[in-house]
């Protein structure tokens, strides 16, 4: 019976795709989350199936309402990708979708921090397959930096759980607060897989360069998992407020003038889990309720925002804004379902991310962070600018690239709908969502006031885009690539200040040359002994081994007789 | 009666088994000898593993002359689990080799080579059972020079020079450690390691301790290839047969650690050789800039096999570190090492060997796409790979695992810093050839070899043994674990 | 490698009926009247605020047209200033290439690119590019 | 008198032929001798051997190969070994622990001279054989 535990079953499912056949294996994805989905709701809540391992009582299903939301979710999310990637027939992109969902539950329903260490790393590990399955050597070298990043964060959380667990003799994954070097290091880890400010790249490099499929898969759980791990270790950290309303706050510039549509959508990922931030910060049971229920909108409308982009790469070969425009009069399905999911994202009534992030908004604003709250009423104003506004209207309509490609397949359209489906259910009927949700919700989203208020937001910000676009000050769409915090370590570091030193040296000429190439010739130093032919790895000569030999005997003899 | 007999049967197995593959000289017979004698030895060594854990340490009189007088075979929890692990691994290679051997060895040699490997299995065997300081020199020479004929077996020119180089620096290493062993008969008068243990403490302060113990020092990080002494790793492991290079890969040098161990912890005692010789201030730096740019260099390297011949120099690094914390934790996870990367590394050169049964070589860069032709065997490296890296669920994450712990406990933050950056470069270097096998497809300019399939299912078959066991110690860790943690309580509580 | 069809098949009546109903993206007349019946909107919220008292929390939520004012100077500054921001952080498409999937074309292999035909033809007669 | 390229050394080849019974012979008795006093397989073992070498450089390296055959060699580096182990085994059969050879024999004094025994005579044909293949090896032009 534990083998049929949600996390168990993904990953014995991910064990049998080899050995099935093309149709059977898109099946079992289909299924799979659905029986997970049975067998999570038959859990009661508390705790089950803790298995000694590692010399520790590790608890693998803890359930209660906050883990309850978040593992539904991400099965819905896990279903609605499987549909969407019905014509996938790739075992290694399937194999990876089954253990990285898989593991990304594990992860929400892990009782104890070492458990979900390890699901934490293997979301790391499964889900760089489906950037790799692009099977181009620039895909590869992104997948190889959102490794290195994820896994690195993986090492954080295990150092800061090996540090906690020897303050307190504890593994439990309850509340942690910032009060130790521990939890400091867990809190960075959990950190960078929520894409804080400046930690954030991965996000916008990696999720452009997977495949078709995989961006919807990835969109939907490695930062959900971050946020609930989150709201579970850290709900009421003050520093958490700040660093939310900086990060709804600075995508959208980036995601403004960025041209690549999966990019912009990246970069308003990262906007939309600033208000969930936001809301862990403050912590409040409203403000918790609101981070779930954002999360759980979040995931739908955001995977159908990048299913219909996905569908126009998957038919167009591209998803540059400045090469598309006028798809509506071929894609007219996959439009109408883009535009809900703008509208969700926007915030319109009767969409969903209006019950939604309206809770986090007033979560901030009662409790008194009014600058916090000022903030998000911008960034709505903004993500209303990049998701609302850029990604239907650069895609479906704006000028005619003369493309005419076909409808999305079948498949992908009945994804789309039922996303679209859902997000216009629980914008209307939100009761069905709030229920959901850890805790007790008093809050009627349909008032007068709040309604009006936003939709005057909303359309006065339409406005200033009319009146950008007829005085020509809405920057068009250019071919290009934007720089980012990334810059640091994929072009300064590597490219190792000859700039500075160039700077310096120019100013102490007597220093130039010599400076200049002993910085550049660093990197290269590195690389050339390391490399076969290098001091490093060349075949030493019996000479030079012996001669090592009696270095280190000189020098274990001078410390033991010293 | 025969449950008294094991020690010595642990032995007598292999080196008989040596002869009669001379004796009987047909290939096929000789690999049926040698394998009836390896699985009688691996169930010889479960037994007296089961027999230590039970009924307490094992001393074996040869010829009847008690301890300090004669030679002994004493067997701790420590040297079960060694016994264990050499014997087990040498007989899944051994399964491994019959294919492979077929292809790479001369075919009027091959009982030469089954006599060999028989006699490096008895003197990695010996090493590890013996109680007895000179002895242990008796069965490290024995083990180096049959390694040094297993390793001019190998098809390549160049492996003759590779075993030519491993043989002057082996025969360094030995002499260094027979000098120290002198001395340290010299100073005590003993030769028996029990008997030595009591008798140091009296003669700490002598010249000739001292010498003995800085000699003992070089001699065995040469054998066991710690950092700056590891020279001649990475040829003997590239041109030697594969499936003797998977052999020694996961025995060799963890018989040489073990022997360190043996040394510096039950004869000398942790408190001389890390508290007043400063062991660990000659020990530990090599072992940490070992595994930081030797994980390094791993990434540059063209050939699989000495890309991981490189990665175990690494590896050895984060054993010999964590034997440096000289503690109970520290002990535990080098041990844990020992047994987890023996196997991963041998399933490893396993995969390895598959390859190159099918494709001729194993140039990292031409493997591009083997995912479609040996699905089995890039899997297999995959998974072994991941061992490799420490991800968690498999054995490489409960040794780095309890290693950081370890170090935490010690308070020296940054050994488990550094190891978790060198662990990003394993990421690198195994999955620089994780991303060529399954992702690169084909260059069109190369015309594709026909008629590549999948590796032969007697060499599939126990390189998955040795899979199936990783994972399960990876997802049960707390089997090696406690084996492990009754091994170190054993050396660190000295002789009883 | 062009995507453009030799011949932009783009007769309007072959247009699914969905796509019928939006044809009038293409009319700038009608567009224009979008636009006007967006500004009548705005128009009449900016005036309820006036007349229907909203709940405020916050100090200065409470002044009529503050959503208003906010809404449009805030999609106005975002606007100009990642306008700004661009000029700052434009580069080539090829400044990381080879190692970032900017400057690349995805796969044709992930693809399925298809030109439209009308749907009164049958499927299999769907002209394929790439691949 | 025109000498045959064979023989050129007849007076060193008489000689040798003289010789060579007496060499073995002391090997023996080093062999046997050697639970009592000095001597044992190693010694004995080597100046066995050195009767062949004697023979090798004097008759050239094709008859001695003709006399001791490579294979033989081998066989017997085998034998040596096994009789050892051999010993060995048995003392366990007998009930004691490896190479115990008080349980040879009914009076352990007697079981002791046995094993040394043929412990030294398993050393001592090893030892031969490997001298003798070391010369073979040596001496031959390849």
């Amino acid at each position: 019976m534990s083998l049929l535990a949600p996390p168990f079953l993904y990953l014995l499912a991910a064990v049998l795709i080899p050995v099935l056949g093309s149709r059977s294996r898109a099946l079992l994805l289909l299924l799979v989350p659905v029986f997970g989905l049975i067998s999570l709701l038959s859990y009661g809540y508390g705790n089950h199936l803790v298995i000694p391992m590692l010399g520790f009582e590790l608890t693998f299903v803890r359930l209660d309402k906050l883990s309850q939301i978040f593992g539904i979710i991400f099965s819905i999310a896990a279903f609605l990708a499987a549909i969407y990637a019905w014509h996938v027939d790739d075992k290694i992109q399937q194999m990876a979708t089954l253990v990285y969902a898989g593991s990304a539950i594990g992860g929400v329903l892990a009782g104890d921090l070492i458990t979900l260490f390890l699901y934490w790393e293997a979301t790391a590990v499964a889900s760089v397959f489906l950037i790799w399955a692009r099977r181009t050597p620039a895909s590869y070298a992104t997948g190889m930096r959102y490794l290195i990043i994820q896994v690195l964060s993986g090492v954080l959380l295990l150092a800061g759980l090996l540090l906690h667990y020897n303050d307190t003799g504890s593994i439990a994954f309850d509340h942690l607060g910032l009060v130790s070097l521990g939890t400091w290091l867990i809190f960075i880890g959990f950190g960078i897989k929520c894409a804080f400010p400046l930690m954030h790249n991965w996000l916008q490099d990696s999720y452009p360069a997977a495949t078709v499929t995989g961006t919807v898969v990835l969109s939907a759980f490695t930062t959900k998992m971050a946020v609930y791990a989150l709201a579970r270790g850290y709900a009421g950290t003050e520093i958490l407020i700040y660093i939310g309303a900086i990060m709804t706050l600075f995508p959208i510039f980036f995601a403004e003038i960025e041209n690549d549509l999966r990019r912009v959508l990246a970069y308003s990922l990262n906007n939309q889990l600033g208000f969930m931030v936001v809301g862990v910060g403050v912590g409040t049971e409203m403000a918790l309720n609101g981070t779930a229920a954002h999360a759980f909108c979040h995931i739908l409308y955001k995977a159908l925002l990048f299913m219909s982009v996905g569908a126009v790469l998957y038919r167009t070969g591209t998803s540059k804004a400045s090469e598309l425009g006028g798809l509506y009069k071929t894609m007219p399905v996959t439009m109408v379902c883009c535009l809900v999911g703008a509208a969700s994202i926007s915030a319109f009534p009767l969409f969903s991310g209006f019950v939604s992030k309206s809770l986090i908004l007033d979560a901030s604003v009662s409790n008194g962070y009014y600058i916090v709250w000022f903030a998000l009423v911008v960034a709505s104003a903004g993500v209303l600018s990049h998701s609302g506004i850029k990604i239907p209207y650069f895609t479906f309509f704006a000028h005619d690239s003369g493309k005419r490609p076909a409808e999305a397949p079948m498949h992908m359209r009945i994804a789309m709908i039922i996303t679209a489906v859902l997000c216009v259910f629980i914008g209307v009927f939100p009761g069905a969502l709030y229920a959901l949700l850890p805790f007790e919700v008093d809050y009627k989203p349909y008032t007068v006031s709040h309604v009006l208020s936003q939709m005057q937001l909303l359309c006065f910000a339409l406005l200033a885009f009319v009146f950008l676009m007829r005085n020509g000050l809405h920057p068009p769409e250019e071919r290009g690539v934007n720089l980012d915090s990334d810059w640091v370590y994929r072009k300064l570091a590597p490219g190792l200040m000859p700039a500075i030193v160039n700077a310096i040296a120019s100013t102490v000429t007597s220093a130039q040359s010599s400076a200049k190439d002993a910085v550049v010739s660093f990197t290269r130093r590195v690389a050339g002994i390391s490399r076969p032919g290098g001091i490093l790895s060349v075949n030493w000569g019996v000479n030079s081994m012996v001669l090592i030999v009696t270095v280190m005997m000189l020098i274990v003899l001078l410390f033991n007789f010293s | 009666m025969i449950a008294d007999q094991l020690p010595a049967l642990q032995i007598v197995i292999p080196m008989l088994a040596a002869p009669l593959c001379v004796l009987v000289k047909r290939s096929n017979a000789c690999w049926a000898i040698a394998l009836v004698a390896n699985v009688l030895v691996v169930i010889n060594a479960f037994a007296l593993l089961h027999q230590v854990r039970t009924d307490g340490v094992i001393r074996y009189a040869l010829g009847g002359w008690a301890a300090p007088t004669g030679i002994e075979y004493y067997v701790d929890t420590m040297n079960a689990i060694m016994l264990l692990l050499v014997s087990f691994i040498s007989c899944v290679t051994l399964v491994f080799a019959y294919t492979s051997v077929k292809k790479t060895v001369v075919t009027g040699k091959h009982y030469l080579f089954y006599a060999a490997w028989m006699l490096c299995l008895t003197g990695l065997l010996g090493i590890s059972i013996t109680g007895d300081a000179f002895n242990v020199f008796v069965f490290l020479e024995i083990s180096s020079l049959a390694t040094y004929m297993l390793l001019a077996f190998g098809s390549d020119r160049r492996a003759l020079t590779a075993s030519f180089r491993y043989l002057i620096m082996g025969s360094v290493g030995a002499s260094f450690i027979l000098i120290g062993i002198g001395f340290l008969y010299a100073a005590t008068g003993a030769l028996n390691m029990v008997d030595l243990a009591q008798r140091i403490p009296d003669a700490e302060s002598q010249r000739a301790v001292l010498v003995a113990f800085s000699f003992l020092t070089i001699g065995l990080m040469i054998k066991a290839a710690v950092f700056p002494l590891h020279g001649w790793l990475a040829n003997a492991y590239q041109h030697a047969p594969i499936a003797v290079t998977a052999f020694l890969a996961g025995t060799a040098t963890k018989v040489s650690l073990y022997v360190l161990l043996r040394f510096f912890f039950s004869i000398f005692g942790p408190n001389y050789s890390f508290g007043a010789m400063l062991l660990n201030v000659v020990l530990l730096p090599a072992a940490i800039v070992g595994f930081l740019l030797l994980s390094l260099v791993a990434i540059f390297q063209t050939d699989l096999r000495r890309m991981l011949a490189y990665s175990s120099v690494a590896q050895i690094g984060y054993i010999v570190a964590a034997f440096c914390l000289a503690t109970q934790s520290g002990l535990t996870a080098g041990i844990v090492h020992i047994i987890n990367h023996g196997i991963i590394k041998t399933a490893l050169f396993m995969s390895v060997g598959c390859i190159i049964y099918r494709v001729g070589h194993a140039h990292i860069g031409s493997l591009d796409n083997l995912m479609k032709k040996m699905p089995l065997t890039v899997t297999a490296f995959i998974i072994s790979g991941l061992g490799l890296i420490g991800v968690p669920l498999t054995v490489g994450f409960i040794s780095k695992f309890s290693l950081i712990g370890a170090s935490l406990e010690r308070g020296w933050w940054m050994v488990g810093a550094l190891v978790l950056v060198s662990s990003l470069f394993a990421i690198v270097y195994v999955g620089r050839v994780v991303e060529i096998m399954v992702f690169r497809s084909s260059r069109t300019d190369t015309p594709e070899p026909t008629g590549m399939r999948e590796a032969p299912m007697s060499m599939l078959v126990p390189m998955y043994v040795l899979i199936g066991i990783s994972l399960w110690f990876g997802i049960s860790g707390s089997t090696t674990l406690s084996v492990a943690s009754e091994a170190a309580a054993a050396l660190l509580g000295g002789y009883q | 490698m062009t995507d453009k069809p030799a011949k932009p098949i783009d007769d309007k009546q072959e247009y699914t009926p969905l796509a019928k109903r939006f044809l009038w993206a293409d009319s700038s007349s009608a567009v224009e009247r979008v636009i006007f019946y967006l500004s009548v909107t705005c128009t009449v919220l900016f005036v309820l605020d006036f007349i229907i008292h909203r709940h405020a929390y916050a100090p200065g939520e409470g002044i009529p047209g503050f959503y208003a004012v906010v809404g449009f100077v805030a999609f106005t500054l975002i606007v100009l200033g990642a306008k700004q921001l661009r000029r700052v952080i434009l580069r080539n498409e090829h400044y990381y290439s080879p190692f970032s999937v900017d400057a690349e074309n995805y796969p044709d292999a992930g693809l399925d690119k298809q030109q439209y035909q009308s749907s009164v033809d049958d499927t299999h007669d769907v002209k394929r590019e790439g691949g | 008198m025109k000498l045959y390229r064979r023989q050129r050394h007849r007076v060193l080849q008489i000689v040798t032929k003289l010789i060579i019974p007496f060499v073995l012979l002391f090997a023996l008795y080093v062999q046997f001798h050697g639970d009592y006093g000095p001597g044992g397989g190693f010694q004995a073992g080597v100046i066995f051997a050195s009767a062949f070498v004697l023979h090798g450089l004097i008759f050239g390296l094709q008859r001695t190969r003709q006399v001791i055959t490579p294979s033989m060699l081998r066989v017997l580096m085998a034998l040596g070994v096994l009789i050892y182990l051999g010993t060995g085994i048995v003392s366990m059969l007998l009930g004691g622990n490896l190479l115990d050879y008080d349980f040879l024999a009914h009076d352990p004094k007697h079981g002791q001279h046995w094993g040394i025994f043929a412990v030294e005579l398993g050393v001592g044909v090893t030892v031969t054989a490997v001298m003798i293949s070391l010369f073979y090896s040596f001496a031959s032009k390849r």
